[in-house]
């Protein structure tokens, strides 16, 4: 698809194309590109997933208040999506991000072919149905499969299909049977060069990947899991028809929950705390207590980090509910010939070593910094901090301030954060953002 | 179960849906190629606490075998208080229903929220075997 | 709509060459589909009862069986006694 | 009502036209009463169809349009826009869902599908047969905010809304500005002070001719609603001339006769009547506290800038917005409550902190010397019998960061830290990493006991059933205890009181949306930031403040405000005032007026959002909702049910 030339030319003041670039299309990106397209300015949103919604529009339900994620993100997604003042690229990922003499930027955003023509597509699906490869789904954390062309998710935006090319076995099909004629194998990678006046990082963060801790066993035992694929279980749109085992689909009665998966951990190079692992263990164990009433629930803790509006009160619920909790440090993970898993976990409260069996482990997995930011401006000229998060140079004033005047960093990009803070977080690079554009390209 | 309700006697139910919670989980069914009665029909407001009874009871005058409003609930944008004003719409027209000798079970209630697909249609299938079962 | 008529699969076929990885990958789903299809024509089972029939690895079966039932060749069935395993069956299409 | 209706029914390629009989559905939609046209298109959404659709309308002369198609969350601003570019006016159109809702769903009834497309279809028809033509209400506002409290909160946002152009009243109760913060010593995590913190923000504040800011005001009344609402504010005055000399101040506090416990320094030191606090404080210069001054004039004989005749003043402000920052208390102990006030060395977090700075070399509390500090935590946090159950986020890291910083400061010092499981969360893990390096000893009272402080001889011991010694019995026998007091909703709620802002169970002021809209409650136009909303660290209470500076700013900066049209009327002569509609709309967007001699109730727009909570609850059925009234609704339950 190309971009209309009347969006690149005089949109923004001073000769830009855009007031501001946006780089992330989750829930941070998003609430700052409605802040500052409400105020007026010209926003280009750049996403390099298929769809908007970033981590958040996966989750199920979201803690202290259990409202629906989807409930919660869509309707921000929709507004993003129609605002008059905010252009998106999709599939798209930002380069060489330079500053100009006048306090302005130029960037190179590279638009990925989706070989599919965005506005003709309707979504039918007709080409899915169709296809005949299967692949492991990423937005289902590879518990199921997906096809080589495919609606990325139900609740996707855009929510049109993309051509998996690297599993695509070119027979063609999907073309054939397009009743909109969107099937485009001619895209071409494009390279779209744009001037901005500021730039907002809201490239999130990444998941710890467990398989690192080989003591836990991940990925080699199908019933130790990710608290994302939990996540996707006890979600409506989910993989199985219930929760249940991946390895042998058993009906679950006895899972544990292993915090600090990944932090607080200098093993694996992670020593902070992830701020969001208690509590999303903590509301998984609730919800689980609700699909699975006869289940034993077990979180196995270092300290529980209760610390938000509601979340001190959401661990008592939890208490209430009979999740029990064991203050202990998980060491190894057994897997029996059963499936079944069997911790080691040293009992901090007795200080002695135990063992426990369970039928279903979920990793709860912490956060990491996306090692791609950095990446996107030329000559390594973006300060991280110690842990490769955005650096915040002036945090306790200007919050969302970087090493780059004019470059504003907004949710999980500076640090671990909840959907809460980092919509905060975003509020406050939008102000910033705006004074900054007042500032030195107005008047 | 379906199959054994003679297509033109299925009972006919008006589902009272809202535009931001449940009305994309009821797309999310068909997205999702889900299927329930074709003799289920939705009418979409902004918020489920602002239906009023007389219309309720205008689709039992004109014909309709069950009435199901598909609440906010909790996820409600317009606040808290959504739960317990439609409630009290709920429990104010089941008691006009009983003096108008309708069945007060022919309206239904459940919170569906914007995900819920399979649980909408769950309720659709239930509710319509609950009326042709109490017809 | 557009102006687009001619077929673009031709276009890429020039440039791309699918890799025997992929192609095997399909092959193998394939096979893994007409086996779990053809132990459920003869009534509804569940994963182990399949995997036992088949012979195939338990979490594999679990991975096939849920992406068939996702693409609509399968459909869940009862529980079992226990309360632990579904039963899986063939939907029948009309 | 509509009578010159023009209908089309989408294929959708096929993916409608696979199960519904679209011929079938738009032979009979053209029958239907007002219908002048009926089409069938393929793809209702391209292009060429919409160009199609708006020369129909305007050849025909169309009073209104139905599309068959997707669901309307997909496409209803894309026909509303065909009908705009039309001259057609966008509310008298109707889209109707015969493909997720229809055709998809019931793919496997093909039959039944069509049935109940036919039927859908005319329910659309009969809809917008009774819609109205809407125009979207503006009203004009001004892009002027009232931030209410001068601490960091406020300062702060009151620098960034003028930054980005509106103009500010900043009103702070106190004469000084700067609020808590200011009491503060070295900060996690940028070892910046407080009083730095605050001095720069003061001097941004200072810059700004966008900034009109007022010290000792206080909030009196509140009235009009978003875009014009309108403040009365009492201004106490200081008795000190706004230009004054320095050197004869200092001397007028000299000789000031009235000594009070400094509640700046949480009462460990005492202070005039006449008084400052820090030097860099707004302004640089003392006022005279009114409740302990006896107005001996003494201070007015050595230095001729007092001026004790100063009278109260009431002013009244205007503004499109109020931003509230009124922050926080620090929970006081009760007497007796771990030793506090009872036990000689028991003290809060807030005093030791400015213990610390006012200690340079030696920490002394009541002249001896400490070198064993004792941390008991969640005083009045997480409480097992008390009202609050909340955590108070901040405390912890605060209390780490202080024996950090007391250990650098003094050297030989032991900290014990009497806890309930630490929550340093984020990056503020690594000062209880580094304060477990340096030494401390951690120990976890059980989540439902509590540790006790009691005097033993002329000792003080804390007894503590230690959790991570599995139960053991623990005494500790500090020099100086320190009770690390969490935050509290500001025991003054007259503000809150004023503008009838809700609160939440924890008792401070309560967002919409934790996720949605946290800066923003549910009076239009009023927003909160800062510790007033809950408890928060300083970066977490910066940011709501320029969230909420960005939400305010993005309300007001067009100088008005577009509402949606589809609001809540009520019927003049029907109403009969009764107040069911106020006590269920959650806006309070009704008002009783006077009417044709009666009393009845107006919805006012400005307020609305046309939820429609009210309309079920009156008693004689005179409200409707502009869009969904009742034969709106009821026509269409008539076509549905044919």
């Amino acid at each position: 698809m190309m971009i209309e030339n009347e969006n690149l030319t005089d949109s923004a003041e001073n000769g830009a194309n855009y007031d501001v670039l946006v780089i992330g299309g989750g829930i941070a990106g998003e609430e700052a590109s409605l802040n500052l397209a409400n105020m007026g300015y010209q926003v280009l949103l750049v996403e390099k997933d298929l769809s908007l919604g970033g981590k958040m529009i996966h989750l199920s339900k979201v803690f202290p208040t259990l409202d629906c994620a989807a409930c919660i993100t869509t309707p921000k997604v929709s507004e993003t999506m129609r605002h008059p003042n905010i252009k998106i690229l999709t599939n798209s990922v930002v380069e060489d991000i330079e500053k100009n003499g006048n306090g302005s930027f130029t960037a190179k955003v590279v638009k990925k072919p989706r070989y599919v023509i965005e506005e003709n597509c309707t979504g039918c699906q007709e080409c899915e149905d169709k296809c005949p490869v299967v692949v492991e789904d990423q937005y289902q954390y590879g518990l199921v499969g997906r096809k080589a062309v495919y609606v990325p998710f139900s609740i996707a935006s855009p929510r049109i299909v993309a051509i998996d090319i690297e599993n695509c076995i070119l027979c063609g099909l999907c073309e054939k049977v397009c009743p909109a004629d969107a099937i485009d194998f001619t895209q071409e990678i494009e390279e779209i060069p744009v001037k901005v006046n500021s730039v907002i990082l809201a490239t999130g963060f990444n998941l710890f990947e467990p398989e690192v801790i080989t003591r836990y066993g991940y990925g080699k035992f199908k019933n130790v899991v990710t608290s994302m694929q939990m996540e996707r279980q006890l979600v409506p749109t989910r993989p199985y028809n219930g929760v249940l085992r991946p390895k042998d689909g058993k009906m679950p009665d006895n899972i544990a929950y292993v915090l600090c998966t990944g932090s607080r951990d200098h093993t694996v190079g992670n020593p902070i705390c992830s701020q969001v692992c208690c509590m999303y263990s903590i509301k998984q164990a609730q919800l689980l207590l609700g699909a699975l009433p006869m289940a034993d629930v077990t979180i196995y803790y270092l300290h529980i980090r209760a610390f938000g509006k509601g979340f001190c009160e959401f661990y008592q619920q939890g208490i209430g509910m009979g999740v029990e909790f064991v203050k202990g440090k998980v060491g190894r993970i057994h897997e029996k010939e059963d499936g079944n898993l069997i911790l080691r976990y040293e009992d901090i409260e007795e200080g002695v070593v135990k063992e426990a069996e369970h039928d279903l482990v979920v990793l709860s997995v912490g956060l990491l910094a996306n090692p791609e930011t950095k990446g996107m401006f030329s000559n390594d000229s973006l300060a991280l901090d110690a842990f490769d998060y955005v650096k915040q140079v002036d945090e306790l004033i200007n919050p969302a301030k970087t090493s780059i005047d004019g470059v504003f960093v907004a949710g999980a990009a500076s640090g671990p954060m909840d959907i809460p803070d980092s919509i905060l977080s975003a509020g406050a690079a939008s102000s910033e953002t705006a004074s900054y554009i007042r500032r030195y390209h107005e008047k | 179960m379906m199959d054994t309700v003679k297509e033109n006697s299925q009972p006919k139910i008006l589902v009272f849906s809202t535009e931001k919670i449940s009305d994309p989980a009821i797309d999310l069914a068909g997205l999702l190629k889900m299927h329930y009665p074709p003799t289920v029909f939705t009418i979409s407001l902004p918020c489920s606490s602002a239906i009023k009874s007389r219309w309720i009871l205008h689709a039992f005058d004109k014909g309709f075998d069950g009435v199901f409003i598909a609440a906010d609930g909790t996820d409600c944008t317009y606040g808290e208080s959504c739960i317990e004003l439609t409630s009290q719409v709920v429990s104010r027209t089941q008691d006009m229903m009983r003096e108008k000798g309708l069945d007060p079970a022919r309206l239904k209630m459940a919170a569906i929220c914007s995900v819920c697909a399979e649980p909408f249609v769950n309720h659709m299938i239930n509710f319509t075997e609950a009326l042709s079962k109490s017809d | 709509m557009s102006e687009k008529k001619r077929k673009t699969i031709d276009y890429i076929k020039e440039k791309r060459v699918v890799s025997e990885e992929v192609k095997e990958k399909r092959k193998e789903f394939v096979r893994l589909k007409k086996l779990i299809l053809k132990v459920l024509e003869s009534g509804d089972k569940t994963i182990p009862e399949i995997a036992d029939e088949t012979k195939l690895p338990l979490p594999v079966v679990t991975y096939t069986l849920m992406t068939l039932r996702k693409f609509g060749d399968v459909e869940t069935g009862e529980i079992d006694d226990d309360d632990e395993f579904f039963y899986y069956k063939l939907k029948t299409k009309k | 009502m509509r009578n010159k209706i023009g209908v089309y029914i989408c294929q959708c390629g096929s993916n409608i036209s696979d199960y519904v009989d679209v011929e079938k559905v738009k032979e009979i939609a053209s029958q239907q009463e007002g219908v002048s046209l009926a089409k069938i298109t393929m793809f209702a959404c391209a292009d060429s169809a919409q160009k199609e659709m708006v020369e129909d309308i305007q050849q025909n002369n169309l009073d209104a349009i139905v599309v068959a198609s997707c669901s309307p969350q997909l496409h209803v601003p894309t026909f509303r826009g065909v009908a705009q570019r039309a001259g057609l006016n966008p509310y008298n159109y109707v889209q109707v869902n015969i493909r997720e809702q229809g055709s998809w769903a019931h793919s496997d009834n093909p039959k039944q599908a069509t049935e109940k497309a036919v039927r859908s279809v005319n329910a659309g028809i009969a809809r917008v047969s009774h819609s109205e033509a809407l125009v979207t209400i503006k009203i004009s506002a001004l892009n002027t905010v009232t931030v209410i409290g001068a601490g960091i909160s406020g300062m702060r946002s009151a620098v960034e809304l003028a930054d980005m152009g509106t103009f500010v009243h900043l009103i702070e109760r106190e004469h000084f500005v700067g609020g808590r913060v200011s009491q503060w010593g070295d900060l996690f995590t940028t070892h910046e002070s407080g009083e730095e913190v605050v001095t720069r923000l003061f001097e941004e504040v200072l810059k700004h001719d966008k900034i009109k800011l007022y010290t000792g005001a206080e909030l009196l009344s509140y009235s009009g609603s978003v875009g014009d609402m309108k403040l009365q504010v009492k201004l106490t005055p200081r008795y000190v001339k706004e230009v004054c000399n320095i050197e004869n101040l200092d001397k007028a506090i000299e000789v000031c006769p009235v000594e009070v416990p400094d509640e700046f320094d949480f009462f460990l030191t005492k202070r005039k009547a006449i008084y400052k606090n820090f030097e860099s404080e707004f302004p640089k210069m003392p006022a005279i506290d009114k409740a302990n001054c006896t107005f001996c004039g003494e201070c007015q004989k050595v230095c001729p800038d007092i001026d004790l005749k100063q009278k109260e003043q009431i002013i009244d402000i205007q503004s499109g917005a109020i931003l509230l920052c009124s922050g926080f208390d620090p929970y006081e102990p009760k007497d007796g409550e771990y030793g506090y006030k009872t036990i000689d060395n028991v003290v809060t977090l807030q005093q030791f902190k400015r213990l610390v700075e006012l200690n340079d070399d030696k920490l002394i509390y009541n002249g001896k010397p400490i070198k064993n500090v004792a941390y008991i935590y969640c005083v009045g946090s997480r409480q097992i019998n008390g009202d609050n159950k909340y955590c108070s986020r901040y405390c912890c890291t605060s209390a780490i960061h202080t024996a950090i910083n007391i250990k650098e400061k003094y050297g030989d010092i032991q900290n014990y830290h009497v806890n309930r499981g630490i929550r340093t969360y984020g990056k503020q893990e690594l000062l209880y990493e580094q304060s477990s390096i340096q030494g401390d000893i951690y120990l976890q009272f059980y989540e439902d006991s509590d540790a006790v402080v009691e005097k033993e001889g002329d000792k003080t011991v804390i007894r503590v059933e230690d959790f991570l010694t599995a139960g053991k019995e623990i005494d500790i026998y500090p020099d100086l205890v320190v009770l690390v007091t969490g935050m509290e909703r500001r025991k003054d709620t007259s503000i809150g009181d004023i503008l009838k802002v809700p609160v939440g169970r924890d008792r401070f002021y309560n967002e919409i949306h934790p996720k949605l809209r946290p800066v923003e409650t549910v009076i239009d136009g009023i927003f909160i930031a800062g510790a007033c909303q809950g408890p928060k660290n300083i970066t977490e209470a910066m940011k709501s403040s320029l969230s909420a500076a960005a939400k305010a700013n993005s309300l007001l900066t067009k100088g008005e405000i577009e509402l949606e049209p589809t609001l809540a009327t009520i019927n003049p002569n029907a109403c009969e005032w009764c107040d069911k509609c106020l006590a269920a709309c959650p806006y309070n967007a009704i008002e009783k007026i006077e009417h044709s001699g009666k009393y009845i109730a107006v919805v006012v727009e400005a307020k609305c959002k046309g939820c429609g909570m009210c309309a079920p609850v009156c008693p004689v059925d005179a409200i409707e909702i502009i869009g969904f009234t009742n034969v709106e609704i009821e026509t269409m339950i008539e076509a549905m049910a044919e």
